[in-house]
């Protein structure tokens, strides 16, 4: 199937609860309005469409538009067709219904985007960090994100030797300017070259 | 070896009966050779340790070490020298004492097997007439030293490895027994060097060779004894993928390096023992030792020293031989499981190893009402061996000839 | 399954931490083994916290993220170009799928079209990649199992490869060799003769492989019938690649979402059939990478055959910039499976790149399909699913 | 999902049993003849370092990417590679001279940390003379890690100059590839460089640390001195020759397509050129002086107060380069200024370094787009950074840049 009969069906169901098909300027999309529907839409993508295997879920962070926005890629196996819907959350506290229930697969994907966007998913069985330590301040990939100086009394910056370069050669210019300053203006031509 | 001092005290014209230093004498000389057995068993331990790199490294294509000395012979000595001087980390949670005392169980359990063990046709340290029992009872040794090493650590990989060594080890010693039994049976004592007495030495004289269940008898033997020296693929306990190095993770040092020694001393035990129960020991061509003749003994002068230095030669031969083998299968094999091993034991071997002992029995009494049959047998069994040898190496040579290889055994050494 | 998870322990929160986990499972009386970070068969920092009855399983929960380098974030800050280097690292053995699917990536957003030549100098890269891959997963698997003979054996033929490799783009592990709109550098002279020989070679080997440990009785037992996935469980997992194929999946994306030149190529594609045990056990996963080499051999040859002359490059600007908020999803077929880029431009740099990997979603069916096991079977079983600890974490 | 299941089925009884045995058997035999088989075969591996017949190095194939080089000969400065790594092991700083006692533009530092490099290549692609490249050395163990950062300019106090590069050449001779790098690797297991003690640095003075330091002479005084002097002979060709002269090098290098100096001053006097850039061994500083005078002779009036960087800009009333001046005094001067004025003053407004990031092939590729073919962005001179893009806006547009 097409991502426009997809969509048909879709929108043959949810009505207004699923946003218009977007502009497939590269790959074709469908807005979830309400959060709250994605488990009965993930349910029909499943059964009723075939979409058998969630592999991607993504999350963006849009700080201009005050939202964080989850991307379900869907695929299904049994009929080789493949479609794209999000779900806007707001970003101050994003938080929405997991497909673990739906979706094996989105168990470990959740915990991903939990873990690096702070994204709540409600009914997930074991929503932990995933890479980051557990006592991890912030969530990485959220773009105004600022990394904590050190962790655990471990420092999460380390000079560039280039920068000791960079110190190394001041001080020697200013030597070399020290030294300039006191020989006659003569030898400054020399010395300078 | 009692009958050597008494001839040496005899020589300086006492009586060893009544002659008051004879105890003394013989804890010395008892103590010379404690010494002695302890540095062969090291010393071929650390040579083997050599040779296993060699080989194993031949066998993956790569050179292995080849740095100090002659084809980096000298490797061993300085692997013990590192170990020596390595420090001998105790954790702060194990049990320090049992912890310490480990590796001596396994080096006594280890050791006492060589008292028992023949050479040549006249060295053996002790010549006990239950020689195959003692060897069998001390090697149980080595099992308490595992499960204290393991218990002691205080690590769950060491525990984990120490349980398995356990099972394994008991398990294994049955069959392995059992499989023992037959040359008991067919030379009627449990003697070492009269078992080897009671063979000859043409490979159709070797009781390998002497009927169908004997040839499995010597298979059991040697699978259960893989099993007990923890070789692949049974070095379930020290398992390196699953258990990062099992009973022996949290040792260091000299008393690591126990553990090693215990390792590879213990292929030429295995070895040594195949050879003497089932492949004629010692055995000289041309030259019998049976019971009832001693065609060694009756030679004089010189040839007496070269007839010896010819059975030594021919028993290190073969013993080596079977070290090679152990080690062709350990880089050769997968590991297998723990269930498997029981499996393997319990449903295999252990039935197997019982009705071939049935079968001698009834053999036994076959060929002693139709002599001819047990030529026949030997002859077959024999020729048999050979030819699946030589198949065995024309499919080697096939294997460098399949991937465009040529023969090359002497170069990159 | 989830209902019996579910059923362990108090409901999770938002702020429930590995350490509960562990104190979880120490109540109950079982053992808790910590298997890793390091440990020699985690194939990398992962660790297992193992729940154990003795030998056997009752659970192993994955625990991953040691070695997390924000590869991801750090896309966001890179040029373009300047990424490319990154997506080695992803999976640093396979490292031109990486490469591939990040430049197919960017291609799509920009609607750039890659001149066949280039086309074909990526797919040669690309499978001499996935053989060497390949390789070591059968090698490492097989040094799992105990055998270590074979490990040595698939590391030497990947030092073939390796060379062909650097002689191609000048490095043997990170290559970087794949550019937004072609390739960096055009194939050596007769490098397609080099390529041959290696080839012949390789199938020599590959059979005496097959003889040395994949038909091994003991190696046999020890993974067939062992942690077998059905299709559907697979599936639902999104297992992906070797992994999915080797459960009876059809399904491989250089065909079914067919990408670069690979319609035009002839070759099978394997799936696990039970030979010797249960559709989807270990042996399956093992034996459908040994046969996907073969498989990668037969390619290499007809692109050795066919490859056109012409550019290697399109034409590109020197600065790559892509309008925001334009959204690109690329799957390609990478070594460990289905590798999916997802990439909003942004300007100089991107918005935001996704990379979901093969290993990843691998990792999340082990907690499930531990159960039961024992300890020595999970080691198989990591091993069959061929994961690279990079690729987890990314 | 259809699925084939070819479940092999183990004969149940004592069949199965025996089969086992078979199959173990059987493939032991087939395993083991085939470990057998490498023990007579050579082994693959090469016994480095001391046992190869030749070094490693010249084994290794023509692309391989081992340690950086940068032949300082045929370098141009245009840090193309400091701009295309993506880790930043890069380190250009650039000075630029007179002219005279200097050269124009030269190199204080060319670092690279070999330590973080990880061999990626990026940076030698955009190099436009194949300065930088990838050697084939590869062993880098050393006794102190900050050995690992190479030093292609020996000493700060005496900056390299900078190649330029010959129009339409297309080769540039390059060192034996390897040997400097080979060079600066023997010095890694000597002591490091003396780095300063966190007394020195204490003694630095760190408000100060990173504000450009005037050096070389005040071009801006100098030239609108000349230019006084000038508006007072206009009108007398050869005097006011003379005085010209007084911004020229000096060198009679003939570089400007005139005989000598003298010739280029009577051409300008004369009003046969106005071309301020053409003095190359003067660099930067003659064409301000001259750009000062050519300004005051065509508009009559000297150039306004000091402080204000005297250029052709500022003083034909364009937005003055000061920052706070936010609305443009009057039209841009491209559209009052002809076409080749205005390519000639986008010229000498870029870096001049040829590096072709502005996917131009070079400087005058880029201006003569500007100007004659409509190119908008005026955002591409890299090398130029900051300094070139305010002068293009406020040619071209008579605007402040936007803000990053």
């Amino acid at each position: 199937m097409t991502a426009e009969e997809i969509h048909a069906q879709l929108a043959a169901k949810f009505g207004e609860r699923i946003g218009p098909l977007m502009p497939p300027n590269k790959d074709s999309w469908a807005l979830v309005n309400k959060a709250e529907d994605l488990i009965e839409i993930g349910q029909f993508c499943k059964g009723e469409l075939g979409f058998d295997c969630l592999i991607n879920l993504s999350g963006v962070d849009w700080p201009k538009k005050n939202q964080i926005e989850i991307v379900y890629h869907l695929y299904s196996y049994s009929k080789r067709h493949q479609f794209v819907l999000k779900v806007q959350l707001d970003r101050t506290a994003p938080s929405l219904p997991s497909l673990e229930s739906v979706w094996k697969s989105a168990d470990w994907l959740e915990r991903e985007q939990y873990d690096l966007l702070g994204v709540e998913f409600r009914g997930h069985p074991d929503l932990r960090r995933i890479m980051m330590p557990d006592d991890w301040v912030g969530h990485p990939l959220r773009k105004d994100y600022k990394e904590q100086a050190s962790w655990h009394n471990i420092e999460t910056t380390r000079e560039s030797p280039l920068d000791g370069f960079v110190r190394l050669d001041d001080l020697t210019k200013r030597k070399a300017a020290a030294t300039a300053a006191i020989v006659p203006a003569a030898e400054k031509k020399e010395v300078l070259q | 070896m009692q009958a050597f001092l008494d001839s040496l005290i005899r020589g300086w014209g006492h009586d060893p009966q009544t002659w008051v230093w004879t105890q003394l004498i013989y804890v010395a000389f008892m103590g010379l050779f404690s010494f002695a057995v302890i540095n062969f068993a090291a010393v071929t331990a650390g040579i083997f340790s050599w040779a296993e790199r060699r080989v194993a490294g031949r066998m993956q294509s790569r050179v292995g070490p080849n740095r100090a000395g002659p084809g980096g012979f000298y490797q061993w000595i300085a692997d013990a020298v590192k170990l020596l001087t390595k420090e001998d980390l105790v954790p702060t949670e194990a049990d320090q004492f049992l912890f310490r005392i480990a590796p001596y169980f396994m080096m006594v359990g280890f050791a006492c097997v060589f008292v028992a063990l023949p050479f040549s046709h006249r060295l053996v340290i002790a010549e006990m007439n239950v020689g195959v029992f003692y060897i069998i009872a001390v090697t149980a040794l080595i099992v308490v030293g595992i499960i204290m090493s393991g218990w002691s650590s205080n690590s769950k990989w060491s525990l984990f490895g120490a349980i398995r060594s356990a099972a394994q080890i008991i398990s294994y010693e049955i069959p392995a027994g059992m499989a023992l039994m037959i040359p008991v049976l067919l030379s009627g004592t449990l003697s070492t060097q009269g078992i080897i007495r009671a063979q000859g030495p043409w490979p159709w004289e070797w009781y390998i060779f002497h009927d169908p269940a004997s040839f499995a008898a010597f298979f059991i033997y040697f699978i259960s004894a893989l099993a007990e020296g923890n070789r692949t693929p049974f070095d379930l306990p020290e398992a390196e993928s699953e258990l990062v190095s099992g009973y022996n993770t949290e040792y260091s040092g000299m008393r690591f390096s126990y553990f090693f020694l215990v390792e590879w001393g213990n292929m030429w035990v295995m070895s040594a023992l195949a050879t003497t129960m089932f492949l004629g020991g010692w055995q000289v061509p041309f030259l019998p030792v049976t019971d009832a003749a001693d065609k060694i003994a009756m030679l004089s002068g010189g040839w007496t020293v070269l007839a010896e230095l010819a059975s030594i030669a021919i028993f290190t031969f073969k013993t080596l031989f079977f070290v090679f083998i152990v080690m062709w299968l350990r880089w050769t094999l997968p590991r297998i499981r723990v269930d498997q091993m029981m499996n393997m034991c319990w449903k295999y071997l252990v039935p197997v190893s019982f009705a071939a002992v049935l079968f001698v029995a009834g053999w036994m009494l076959v060929i002693h009402a139709v002599p001819a049959l047990d030529w026949i047998m030997r002859i077959v069994l024999t020729a048999g061996g050979a030819i699946t040898l030589v198949m065995f190496w024309l499919r080697t040579l096939q294997n460098i000839k399949d991937t465009g290889d040529k023969f090359d055994f002497t170069s990159n050494w | 399954m989830s209902e019996a998870r579910r059923g362990t322990g108090p409901e999770p929160t938002m702020d429930m931490t590995n350490k509960e986990v562990m104190k979880r499972i120490e109540y109950t009386g079982d053992m808790l083994l910590n298997m890793g970070p390091q440990h020699p068969s985690t194939h990398g920092v992962i660790n297992f916290l193992v729940q154990t009855d003795g030998e056997v399983m009752k659970r192993a929960i994955p625990e991953v993220g040691y070695l997390h380098r924000s590869l991801e974030k750090i896309a966001e800050k890179c040029t373009y170009n300047g990424y490319m280097p990154y997506t080695d690292r992803i999976d640093y053995i396979a490292a031109m799928f990486a490469n591939q699917g990040w430049a197919m990536a960017i291609e799509r957003l920009l609607d750039v079209k890659v001149p066949r030549r280039a086309e074909y100098c990526r797919v040669i890269a690309c499978e001499l990649n996935r053989i060497s891959s390949h390789l070591v997963a059968v090698g490492t698997m097989s040094m799992d199992i105990g055998a270590v003979t074979p490990f040595p054996y698939a590391l030497r033929e990947r030092e073939f490869i390796n060379d062909l490799l650097e002689e191609l783009c000048g490095a043997r592990l990170t290559y970087n060799y794949l550019r937004i709109g072609g390739v960096a550098f055009d194939l050596p002279e007769s490098y397609g003769d080099k390529v041959l020989t290696f080839v012949d070679h390789f199938e020599k080997i590959l059979v005496e492989f097959n003889r040395l440990i994949t038909y091994n009785e003991i190696f046999v037992q020890r993974l067939a019938n062992l942690a077998p996935i059905s299709p559907e469980l697979a599936i639902e997992y999104c297992l992906v690649g070797p992994n999915l194929r080797g459960s009876g999946v059809k399904f491989d994306v250089r065909r079914d979402i067919p990408y670069s030149i690979y319609p035009e190529l002839q070759f099978d594609i394997p799936v696990g059939r039970g030979e010797l045990g249960v559709t989807g056990d270990c042996w399956d996963r093992f034996w459908v990478r040994v046969a996907e080499m073969r498989e990668s051999c037969r390619i290499l040859r007809q692109c050795i055959a066919q490859i056109p002359e012409g550019e290697t490059m399109a034409k590109m600007p020197r600065k790559i910039k892509v309008p925001e908020g334009v959204e690109a999803s690329v799957r390609i077929e990478s070594a460990r499976g289905d590798m999916q880029y997802y990439v909003i431009g942004g300007g100089e740099n991107a918005y935001r790149c996704k990379v979901r990997t093969g290993s990843f979603t691998a990792m999340g069916i082990i907690d499930p399909l531990s159960r039961g096991l024992m300890v020595a079977d999970l080691v198989a079983l990591i091993a069959s699913l061929d994961v690279v600890a990079p690729e987890i974490d990314r | 999902m259809p699925t084939e299941t070819l479940a092999r089925q183990t004969p149940a009884g004592f069949g199965g049993y025996t089969k086992n045995i078979t199959d173990t058997a059987k493939s032991f035999w087939e395993g083991m003849s085939v470990t057998l088989s490498y023990m007579f075969r050579k082994p693959m591996t090469t016994q480095y370092p001391d046992r190869v017949p030749f070094p490693v190095r010249d084994s290794l194939p023509a692309r391989y990417r081992g340690f950086l080089e940068v032949d300082m000969d045929i370098c141009t400065a245009c840090q193309a590679c400091e701009r295309a790594c993506p880790i930043a092991v890069i380190n250009i700083d650039t000075v630029k001279g007179d002219g005279k006692n200097k050269p124009k533009l030269a190199m204080e530092r060319f670092d690279i940390d070999i330590g973080k490099c990880m061999f990626c290549g990026l940076c030698v692609e955009p190099c436009p003379t194949g300065a930088i490249q990838h050697t084939r050395e590869f062993e880098g163990s050393v006794m102190n890690f900050d050995n690992l950062t190479l030093r292609f300019v020996p000493d700060v106090l005496a900056p390299w100059p900078a190649y330029k590069v010959p129009k339409g050449s297309e080769a540039f001779p390059r060192r034996p590839l390897g040997e400097v790098t080979r060079n600066l690797l023997k010095k890694w297991d000597a002591p490091p460089p003396p780095f300063p003690s966190k007394d020195d640095l204490a003694k630095l003075d760190k408000a100060d640390y990173g504000k450009p330091k005037p050096v070389g002479l005040d071009a801006a005084a100098m030239g609108r001195q000349i230019a006084a002097r000038a508006l007072q002979v206009k009108g007398d060709v050869p005097k006011l020759g003379r005085v010209i002269e007084e911004a020229m090098a000096g060198t009679d290098c003939g570089d400007c397509g005139y005989a000598d100096c003298k010739g280029y001053s009577d051409a300008i006097a004369a009003g046969a050129d106005w071309s301020a850039e053409k003095c190359a061994p003067g660099g930067a500083e003659s064409k301000q002086m001259l750009e000062t005078i050519i300004v005051t002779l065509k508009t009559g009036v000297l150039p306004a107060a000091p402080g204000v960087v005297a250029n052709a800009t500022t003083a034909l009333g364009a937005a003055p380069l000061v920052a706070d001046a936010d609305v443009p005094a009057g039209p841009p001067l491209s559209q009052t200024l002809s076409k080749d004025a205005l390519y000639k003053l986008v010229n000498d407004a870029m870096a001049g370094t040829d590096c072709g990031d502005c996917e131009y092939d070079d400087c005058e590729g880029y201006s003569k787009g500007i100007v004659y073919e409509g190119q908008l962005d005026l955002n591409r001179c890299a090398p130029g950074g900051e300094d070139t893009k305010v002068k293009l806006y406020n040619i071209m547009l008579g605007t402040k840049p936007p803000a990053a």
